[in-house]
């Protein structure tokens, strides 16, 4: 786990990328990992063809989840909705380009639960326990 | 000695190799011939080192440490949830840790009882119930108003199935034994299942004498909730599992709440953790919860097919047995078929306490257990104030059924029958 | 080095040749450095042993049978109620076995909260709970329709007492942990349960934190009701115990039902037996209660006055070691004094979140809690989104503060602070 | 244990001492064995000096317990009440005149708490726990 802080790790959990809040979101969600109680909020807005025109996430974390979420935004806008829906945990596991531990999983997966819960209306399941 | 037969004995002999207390000698120098398996059952070496191997190698509180031992401790803690649950024909988010069966079917008693038992309704248990699966059923009738109906027993020890569909108007939750655990009948569950879906009913199974001995399948038997305990089926004591559907769970209030349970905690509100951790308060019993895993990875390594086989075996043997000493004033009860019963056997010995005899037969290292077998209401039922009961499990053989009848003969001596 | 330190230190270090999981490496070939005592407690060989010899010689259910193991499973399971009784100065009439704290003190609002609280009535809390202290009397209030109140607590970590007979007027039961699990704060309980009594309130102590560290005498306390877990205190995993007094539990009704909580049982009707085992259904866990009566020996036998003193000086230390941090970011929480806190400590290091600095201690083999500790509330009102905690007990020395230490300065770097 | 169940045992068991009813008893006790769910029954009727002056048991037992209530019920006659409450464990053990082991000791003392029970009005404690 050392070797996974990486600088574009840090400067995404120090930075993070589309942090905030949105004026009026078509869809919104949010979540709390129950084993640490890391929580984070996604917001979309969406466009005519169903596509992702902006994003926003908010809430408070460790470097794994708001590193990977911050990653996520930037990967989910532009797509539809059902495409956001259909993302995987590999998608995450590609953007932070390097092992996690199966205690951490949790961390990281936090944001795109999060994020297919906003693509679908209804709470997605775990896309580590999928 | 056809080969069959010589396949299996040596089968059982390596059984037997994996259970250290079974090759110790009592204080009077005797060979320990256990045969009180339904009150609890021995453990095989692999437990008990899974025990040690915890305790020294990786021992930590499960699901919130990131630390490695953390780690491996709630990976071990889940597979084994999952080992549990598919040994009965379960998945893992059906299946819930408890300390045992009694607690099992207190956490329906308190959780689905009190969300759905009202003023009226009706609970349908049998006549062969254990206090477990009675007393929580008559305080939850206390509670709410509900009364409850029994299915009843014969002079056999079978149940009277035939007024089954009268009996279960109105009835919202039939609660009912696997195996009894006085007199071994193996109830048709199959049969009571569909009738009681039919009715409208739910179904709790208690299979503190189920699971241990019978291959089961939640699925193909359509029960709601099934209840067990690890310490009957070579698991340490202390740990137990609930299975329920996973629709019945998710709608269940919590029953006992703290750690582990919650999702978000504010001083004044809560919210709830999944099915099944929902249930689950405090810091469980990892170590045996483990244990538990390896004793079903164990049983279902023998094959529950071969164990039910090698216990209905052993029971037609000590039928057979006990019945030569029937003219000396041996009363065998219950079904008296071996494939109507599983592993267990009640009987009295001309005017010999109950007691008595097992004081006696202790003496010969037999085990077995005397009194009411917590079926009280039973035994009044049938007009016994105790009886001895011997149980088999799978490393019990043929040489046990014999020390047995030798230490029997010693009674009818010492009380002169 | 002064005499005693050296003396000390030989005391010590024949404590940790004790604990076998203590000489292994991680996979990393770390030493494992565990400080996450708090959440649970590692075990000394005494402990695993007498597990393994339960199962290997003496293995029964107890109460019931007759026979020689039985007899001698009975024995021990009741001799280690009255270790563990003894252990906090209670009789073991007066001792209840459960799974662990949690149950306890469910226990105690499902029983004597059902039967006192009515409609109105005030349960006074602190803000310090722990969510096993907290949650079941949220869901007894909401049930009810008391309501609670809490102690409040300043921002040191330190309960707010200038209000106290205010906060008792019309309380029925105060409920208050002993030790804070996250930030190791002593509570005056005598102060607290002689204004509460004269208030007219019964009171509840969590002693997860309490019983581990401290020496404790329920009786020159007097606690009405004191709950812990052995897992916390060198026993096994799914064990526990709650203390309360006679008169108390004579006059509560059951909590769960089944075997063993009996007296009488017909299939309509049901008398109960006599405290302790009127709050004890179904099979118990035989083998980790032995277990415990054996960690209370181990303890005693350490002297839980040098217990006390023993983490006193490590915190002491460990308070002097991280405050050579400060100047990089780190934040210690709580009273920050040795002789207000028990052997933990939480704290924060600049912005690195808890849980990525508990990954990095991981690393090093150091081992730490990360998070909210079931302390949500405590932690909202704080403001602290998490926090990492290094918790203490008798098998850690100042090697292991300085190993901490260490990897801090690791994590320092890693995080370009 | 098995050398307990000698000759006078065996038969105080098949032929119990004082075994049946009064017709109006002036003390009446019975209680239940929990580990076993033996029950016994004593009732007393009582002269003007207050001493027993005739006793009865009932119920259901183990040679163990029925054979030591029945011995007891003889040792109790022309007792006073004082003295019966006053009866300790060692009274049951001598008339049974060999060891009991702990496991049953329970069932060896199930009739004299009954008896003391009878003798002092309310329930007593087990005479092995006194
Ligand atoms: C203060 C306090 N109370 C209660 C508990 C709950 O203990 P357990 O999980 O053993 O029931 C803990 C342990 O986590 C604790 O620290
Ligand atoms: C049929 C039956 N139900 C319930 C129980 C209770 O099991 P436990 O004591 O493990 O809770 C038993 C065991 O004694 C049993 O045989």
């Amino acid at each position: 786990m050392d070797d996974f802080y990486r600088d574009y790790i840090l400067d995404h959990y120090r930075n993070p990328r589309n942090f905030g809040h949105l004026e009026h979101p078509d869809a919104v969600a949010e979540d709390t990992n129950p084993l640490c109680g890391d929580h984070i909020k996604i917001e979309l807005r969406v466009d005519d063809q169903g596509k992702i025109a902006d994003i926003r996430f908010s809430g408070k974390g460790c470097a794994i989840s708001q590193a990977s979420t911050s990653m996520l935004t930037e990967t989910a806008k532009g797509m539809t909705l059902e495409a956001a829906a259909r993302l995987t945990k590999d998608a995450v596991l590609e953007n932070v380009g390097i092992g996690i531990s199966p205690t951490r999983m949790k961390c990281a997966m936090l944001g795109l639960r999060v994020l297919k819960s906003a693509a679908i209306g209804t709470i997605a399941a775990w896309p580590d326990e999928e | 000695m056809s080969v069959s037969a010589a396949l299996d004995a040596s089968k059982t002999a390596s059984i037997i190799a994996d259970f250290p207390i079974l090759a110790r000698k009592t204080s009077r120098g005797k060979r320990l011939v256990y045969l009180d398996s339904a009150a609890t059952s021995q453990k095989p070496n692999p437990v008990i080192d899974t025990l040690v191997q915890y305790y020294r190698e990786y021992n930590a509180n499960v699901h919130r440490g990131v630390y490695e031992i953390a780690s491996r401790a709630t990976d071990a803690f889940e597979l084994s949830r999952a080992k549990v649950a598919d040994f009965i024909g379960a998945r893992s988010d059906e299946l819930i840790w408890t300390r045992n069966t009694t607690e099992a079917i207190n956490l329906v008693s308190a959780s689905w009882g009190a969300a759905n038992i009202r003023s009226g309704d009706a609970i349908l248990l049998s006549e062969l119930e254990h206090h477990s699966n009675l007393v929580p059923w008559q305080l939850l009738a206390e509670r709410t108003g509900a009364h409850l109906r029994f299915i009843p027993v014969d002079e056999r020890g079978l149940l009277v199935l035939d007024d089954l569909d009268r009996l279960l108007d109105g009835v919202k939750l039939v609660a009912i034994t696997h195996v009894s655990n006085t007199l071994g009948t193996i109830v048709p569950l199959d049969r009571i299942i569909a009738r009681a879906h039919a009715a409208g009913a739910v179904v709790l199974v208690d299979g503190a004498q189920g699971a241990p001995h019978l291959a089961v399948d939640v699925k193909a038997l359509d029960a709601d909730f099934y209840a067990m305990s690890g310490h009957k089926m070579l698991a340490p004591t202390g740990i137990g599992a609930l299975y329920g559907k996973r629709e019945l769970l998710d709608a269940m209030p919590p029953f006992l709440a703290g750690g582990d349970m919650i999702r978000r905690v504010e001083y004044r509100h809560t919210t709830f953790n999944d099915v099944p951790w929902k249930f689950e308060a405090g810091t469980g019993n990892i170590a045996d919860a483990i244990g538990y895993g390896v004793a079903c990875d164990y049983l279902a390594n023998l094959d529950m097919t071969w164990v039910r086989e090698h216990e209905r075996r052993l029971s037609d043997y000590a039928f057979q047995r006990l019945a030569e000493l029937e003219p000396r004033g041996l009363a065998i009860y219950g079904p008296r078929n071996a494939s109507l019963v599983s592993g267990a056997i009640s009987f009295n010995f001309a005017d010999i306490h109950a007691h008595d005899l097992a004081s006696i037969l202790d003496t010969e290292g037999v085990c077995v257990r005397a009194g009411h077998h917590c079926t009280m209401p039973l035994m009044d039922k049938m007009g016994w104030a105790a009886t001895a009961r011997a149980s088999f499990y799978v490393y019990n053989d043929e040489r046990d059924v014999d020390a047995l009848i030798d230490a029997l003969e010693k009674a009818a001596v010492i009380f002169k029958l």
